[in-house]
């Protein structure tokens, strides 16, 4: 159980506004702060262009783990955008939690163009927690496989 | 099928040390359309860049991608050199393997598999590029500026200076704006009306400036370079053009106890009024709400004095419709309301008054005619009490503002000074939390208050000013260096009241989709970078709309403003974003979500003749972007269910195809 | 018990933030039993974040504050030195250990001059 | 109240006030009415019903018959007048070509739901008070209201009508009900028990699009899941995901939009309760972004298309609902 733990690979796709979370991403890596290569990012223009079908999408395409980062509520580049795609995200994960799926596979963070270290660290601690959670299954699962 | 090329960068060793570049380039070359693949040591360099342009002419490259660094770095450049070889630029995409990759991971193997991973989503991406071209708009070579104080005096007269046309809307009768009322400027005591007055005057002799006092904006559509605005002039029910300011009318008028909003209340004017003597335009007012012939008919009296013919008692608002290439908000601000802090007496006694009623109490154009004397009794006063943040950096219940005011340390100071220099009887004590002075002259002007003036300054605050029978203040105030309560028997107290937004503003962001801070400041584009402009294009900010600041800060901001402006009103045309949203009109349900959740106001909706495959016609609302407003956020196209909103350059198919590259199917 | 525990405790119980203090000393202008104590409102703020607790604990100042709440309802920044005041004197009261007031006692304290509010002030004060 | 019915659209056709209806016509079997046009006085004679069998909402039907030339009639209970509203808001209805009759409703039972409860050979079915009366082949037989209205109704959250040109018979009142409770005792099952119900009942799906096509605030040109640019259209299932996928982005696409009124689990023919998690929706926006119910207020913003800056983080989601 242990070793399957070790070796087990979470597929983890990351969106990141263009103007706050992708620089603070590019800033990680200019520090040279490092964090699992398990992690991919898609480039957004804005949070608020994130389709919860995105998501599901990543989920059905065998994703682990969706984490969506924007600037910080009040930062946004377009001003709102995050606004929306936070309550948009807000309901959406409430329903994936309604429906039993793991809540701790998705997550949204602010990360501004500043925080490379935050960046890190998130993708750090959410690799972590999700690679503690294992494979995805259950939104397959959903439906019996007969 | 696309005709992909596949350029994967060293970096020299930023890359390639911890991704096997050739690695990448081979297993890439694999990828459905990918025709031709190829690494190089740094593909920014000019050598680098050649490599691309010949690719792309040699194999007839349709879509380009660059494993390198962050697009933030250079897809400006890659792009750029696949325009050059004929290739449209929005074909090139970037797979950033540097930032978040080769710096980031410290295994080569797994380094090399990401970047692998990463370069396949970036074709599967450009499989689904389309060409894009920016779109074209016109500039209408004329700007708008609303408000009349000397932030808007200055912008329009700079913008006007450049040769463009400006308007400048008003709401007051007069343009001047609170300096009009203030009596000395800090640090050099000139005369607020010696050096305003002038500048009024220029506006109104300036060809290029047309002012709209006592006037309003009703509504703003359109969008950077044409912006349509309606603004509304309020009936004066004097014809404008004939008043010759002569001031007969405001002489002979019956209703003499309207009070006098240019000396805050302090005095009353007549129901027809001039507010002051070099008022601009200096034309007469009827003020509706009190004149008895608009009230029941019954008066008429200055259309008799009237000489030149000029009253119009029938006149209505008119409605003028003008076109703007950019517009300056300078509406500027006013001190806050003072009935929720009790604790200063401020509703009780007519002798503690606020900073701005205390430079009309020393103007010379004022009620007192420049003689300080209590408002109370008229007698002079012997002590004042000057307390600082009055509303200012206050965190508690909503009585009170957060920020810092900013002016009111310097023309404390300046109160203080003028008041110890004209009367040396007096004992003036200024009660504050920090004095700040930055600025050129500042803290030397505050000095000299103290050192020269002999100004009581005490660092502690003001708990309480009681009113006593007698006509004395009592203030109870704490002095925290020497740790004693100070109980002061003053004849005058002066609050420093915090400033705050025009209430107008909040309404006119929302017509001209600016955006706001909690505080109903006009929120910067960039708080550093872009100081005088609004996230929205071709809104400009000046002055105290944007946030607290004296006049020398104000003018320049003003002139700042300006230039931008000027900046964008040189321009023949507007090269648009082209990564904007767009909505099938076939699939548009025209529900209006796209529009409630847009910026910019850039979504419109319009009832479309359509034919339909049963061949018969159906008029539809459907929704239509304007390439010129949409910035490409992309919030429509979530709130759209149908997915007719999309996005170019980041489409839905797009992402998804991103998605799936990275994903793959288990 | 150590002062840092001392610290946390009245930070607990008064709910207070010393650190929003702006030193204006609107609280101490505002005190009416200023004259009375020792350490005036502005100073306990900034006593207790510095941590200077032992002066506090043994000034009679914490005894002189009538809780009108004045410097509470004026504070800018909501600091509520009042409570802080009050949270220093539990810890005292608390730490001696017993009531000195009870409400068994008041019965026998009323008389028809005495106010009610001094009552109800006395057992806020004095017991824990 | 069908006389009545019958009669004022007589006469409203006579006139030339309006040139159709849309009503209910009787079916094969009792329970089988079913939403129609009218066009003549001898249509609505022949075949126009009004009875405890009209359960389908209408107002979706407006959105072809507001676009057709001329006036339609329309009949539409309290809790059809919600989604009228609501279509309106979103510009999907041509209010001018309608005339709206606001009806009174106590209810509806559907054939599904008696036959659940042992109702066979039903001819037809009344309802006094309290008691339901079915005649059957086999002669009438009684029920009490509440065991034969499916849970809609027994949770209905309003007898009042939001829109309406004209009223027949009286007008109700917003109820204070328990549509909820449901959700809630979901809630606070472990994820593991949440997972274990919805796979009992999602597995079920067969993907008819019933849910959708009556969902009245699926109204949309062409859904993402029939358009083949989406990414996502696919009638079959490609893979398990599939139903999972559609589900939630359906109930997505109509949060904030959905009044509840429960069409989709009741066209359902495998019996999932689908409506569960567009109450959800509705139950969490009403708790983090205040209540709101869609079709109420046509002023009123739609909460997915409105924000406050203090909204609650989506990391709430952690720490609310569900006890793990």
């Amino acid at each position: 159980m242990q070793n399957e733990m070790t070796t087990f690979k979470p597929k983890i796709v990351a969106f990141c506004c263009n103007w706050c979370s992708y620089a603070g991403a590019d800033l990680a890596g200019t520090n040279r702060l490092t964090y699992p290569a398990d992690v991919k990012i898609i480039r957004v223009p804005c949070s608020c262009r994130v389709n919860p079908m995105f998501i599901l999408r990543a989920f059905q395409r065998g994703a682990d783990g969706v984490i969506i980062c924007g600037c910080h509520p009040g930062d946004c580049h377009y001003t709102t955008g995050n606004y929306y795609a936070r309550r948009r995200m807000t309901l959406l994960f409430s329903m994936l939690d309604f429906l039993g799926i793991e809540k701790e596979r998705t997550r949204v963070e602010w990360v501004s163009a500043a925080e490379g270290a935050k960046f890190a660290a998130t993708m750090n601690d959410f690799v972590a927690t999700v690679t503690k959670l294992g494979e995805n299954k259950r939104l397959e699962d959903l439906r019996c496989k007969k | 099928m696309q005709r992909i090329g596949v350029f994967v960068c060293w970096c020299g060793s930023n890359i390639a040390a911890t991704v096997d570049v050739a690695a990448v380039s081979d297993t890439l070359k694999n990828e459905p359309g990918v025709v031709f693949s190829t690494n190089y040591q740094y593909m920014c360099s000019e050598s680098g860049q050649n490599i691309l342009k010949d690719a792309i002419r040699d194999y007839q490259l349709t879509g380009v991608v660059i494993c390198s660094c962050s697009p933030r770095m250079h897809e400006a450049t890659f792009r750029k050199a696949a325009a050059a070889a004929g290739l449209n630029p929005y074909m090139v995409e970037i797979a950033n393997i540097r930032e978040q990759c080769s710096w980031i991971h410290k295994d080569k193997a797994a380094g090399t598999e990401k970047a692998i991973i990463l370069g396949r989503a970036a074709i599967a991406k450009v499989h689904l590029n389309a060409p894009l071209t920016a779109g074209e708009s016109p500039v209408t070579k004329r700007a708008l500026v609303i408000g009349g104080g000397i932030a808007g005096i200055q912008t329009a007269l700079d913008i006007a200076e450049a040769g463009f046309e400006v308007d400048i809307v008003e709401k007051q009768p007069t343009i001047g704006g609170k300096m009009t009322q203030l009596d000395k400027t800090f640090p050099t005591l000139d005369c607020a009306a010696c050096i305003l007055t002038p500048k009024m005057v220029d506006c109104a002799q300036n060809e290029n400036i047309s002012i709209y006092a006592y006037s309003e904006v009703e509504e703003v559509k359109g969008f950077v370079g044409n912006f349509h605005v309606k603004i509304r002039k309020k009936a004066r029910y004097v014809d404008t053009t004939k008043c010759t300011g002569c001031g007969l009318c405001t002489e002979k008028c019956p209703v003499k106890k309207v009070s006098n909003e240019f000396n805050l209340g302090l005095d009353n004017r007549r129901a027809v009024y001039i507010p002051f003597a070099q008022a601009v335009p200096k034309v007469a007012t009827i003020d509706a709400d009190h004149c008895n012939m608009l009230k029941s008919g019954k008066c008429g009296l200055c259309a008799k004095v009237c000489t030149a013919g000029a009253i119009d008692y029938k006149q209505k608002d008119e409605i003028i419709d003008r076109e703007y290439g950019a517009i300056v908000v300078a509406t500027g601000y006013q001190p806050i309301a003072l009935d929720k802090y009790d604790e200063f007496a401020y509703s009780q006694s007519k002798d503690v008054v606020t900073s701005l009623e205390f430079e009309r109490l020393t103007n010379a154009a004022g009620p007192t005619g420049g003689t300080l004397l209590r408002p109370s009794d008229g007698t002079h006063p012997h002590t004042l009490v000057f307390v600082q943040c009055v509303g200012s950096r206050c965190e508690d219940d909503g009585r009170g503002k957060s920020y810092c005011s900013k002016i009111c340390c310097m023309y404390t100071a300046k109160h203080a000074m003028l008041v110890r220099e004209k009367y040396p009887d007096t004992e003036v004590y200024v009660f504050y939390i920090d004095v700040r002075t930055p600025g050129k002259n500042f803290d030397e002007f505050y000095r000299r208050a103290v050192e020269e003036y002999g100004v009581h300054y005490i660092k502690g605050m003001v708990g309480k000013v009681a009113p006593r029978a007698d006509g004395k203040l009592m203030v109870q105030a704490c002095d925290l260096l020497a740790n004693e309560q100070l109980h002061i028997e003053a004849d005058m107290v002066i609050l420093a009241a915090a400033i705050e937004p025009d209430p107008s503003a909040r309404h006119l962001a929302t017509m001209l989709t600016a955006s706001m801070d909690t505080n109903d400041f006009f929120t910067e584009a960039h708080p550093k970078l872009r100081p005088v402009e609004s996230p929205t294009a071709g809104i400009f900010l000046s002055g105290v709309c944007q946030g607290p600041k004296d006049i020398p800060e104000t003018v320049s901001q003003a002139s700042a403003a300006a230039a931008k402006a000027i900046g964008l009103l040189a321009k023949n045309k507007l090269t648009c974003n082209p990564c904007v949203a767009h909505s099938d009109e076939w699939m548009c349900n025209g529900c209006s979500a796209c529009e409630k959740v847009c910026p910019y106001g850039a979504i419109t909706y319009m009832d479309k003749e359509f034919r339909m495959p049963d061949r018969t016609t159906a008029i539809r609302r459907v929704a239509s972007v304007n390439p010129a407003v949409c910035q490409g956020c992309g919030a429509c196209t979530v709130a759209c269910p149908s997915g007719a909103m999309d996005l170019d350059g980041f489409s839905n198919s797009q992402i998804m195809a991103e998605v799936d590259a990275i994903c793959k199917m288990k | 018990m150590s002062k840092e525990f001392d610290r946390e405790q009245i930070l607990r119980t008064s709910g207070v933030n010393p650190r929003k203090c702006m030193r204006c000393g609107k609280c101490s202008a505002t005190c009416p039993s200023y004259d009375e104590m020792e350490y005036h409102p502005h100073q306990f703020v900034y006593m207790v974040e510095k941590g200077q607790l032992d002066e506090l604990m043994a000034s009679k100042s914490i005894y002189k504050c009538l809780s009108c709440f004045a410097c509470v309802e004026r504070c800018p920044r909501g600091v509520e030195p009042a409570r802080l005041v009050e949270a220093v004197r539990l810890q005292v009261v608390r730490q001696q250990g017993n009531n000195h007031l009870k409400a068994n006692d008041i019965p026998a304290l009323l008389d028809d001059d005495l106010p009610q509010q001094a009552i109800v002030t006395a057992l806020r004060k004095y017991s824990k | 109240m069908q006389e009545m019915m019958i009669a004022k659209a007589r006469e409203l056709l006579k006139s030339g006030a309006v040139q159709r209806v849309l009503g209910w016509k009787a079916g094969e079997f009792a329970y089988d009415v079913e939403p129609a046009v009218f066009e003549s006085a001898q249509e609505l004679e022949k075949s126009f019903v009004y009875n405890d069998f009209c359960g389908s909402n209408l107002s979706k039907y407006l959105i072809a018959q507001s676009r057709k030339e001329g006036k339609t009639l329309v009949f539409l209970k309290p809790c059809d007048t919600y989604s009228f509203s609501q279509l309106l808001a979103e510009h999907r209805i041509v209010r001018e070509n309608v005339y709206a009759i606001g009806i009174p409703c106590q209810g509806k039972t559907d054939g599904e739901t008696l036959k659940g409860k042992g109702f066979t050979g039903i001819l037809s079915a009344q309802c006094e008070g309290d008691t339901f009366t079915v005649h059957t082949l086999y002669g009438d037989k009684t029920a009490a209201r509440a065991d034969v209205l499916p849970e809609r109704c027994l949770n209905c959250k309003s007898k009042k009508h939001m829109i309406y040109d004209e009223l027949l018979g009286e007008d109700g009142e917003v109820l204070d009900s328990h549509r909820f409770d449901m959700v809630e005792k979901l809630e606070k099952m472990t994820p593991d028990e949440r997972f274990a119900f919805w796979r009992g009942e999602l597995s079920r799906c067969i993907r008819c699009n019933a849910c959708r096509n009556v969902c009245p605030a699926c109204t949309c040109e062409k859904c993402v899941f029939d358009n083949d640019a989406s990414g996502i259209a696919q009638k079959a299932a490609a893979d398990s995901f599939e139903e999972n996928m559609f589900h939630i982005i359906r109930a997505f696409h109509v949060a904030g939009r959905c009044t509840d009124c429960g069409e989709c689990s009741r066209v359902c023919p495998q019996n999932i309760p689908l409506h569960l998690l567009n109450r959800k929706f509705i139950k969490d926006i009403n708790e983090l972004y205040g209540a709101y119910q869609a079709g109420e207020d046509p002023d009123a913003k739609s909460p997915l298309t409105d924000y406050t800056m203090n909204d609650a983080e989506p990391g709430i989601v952690y720490h609310r609902g569900g006890n793990q």
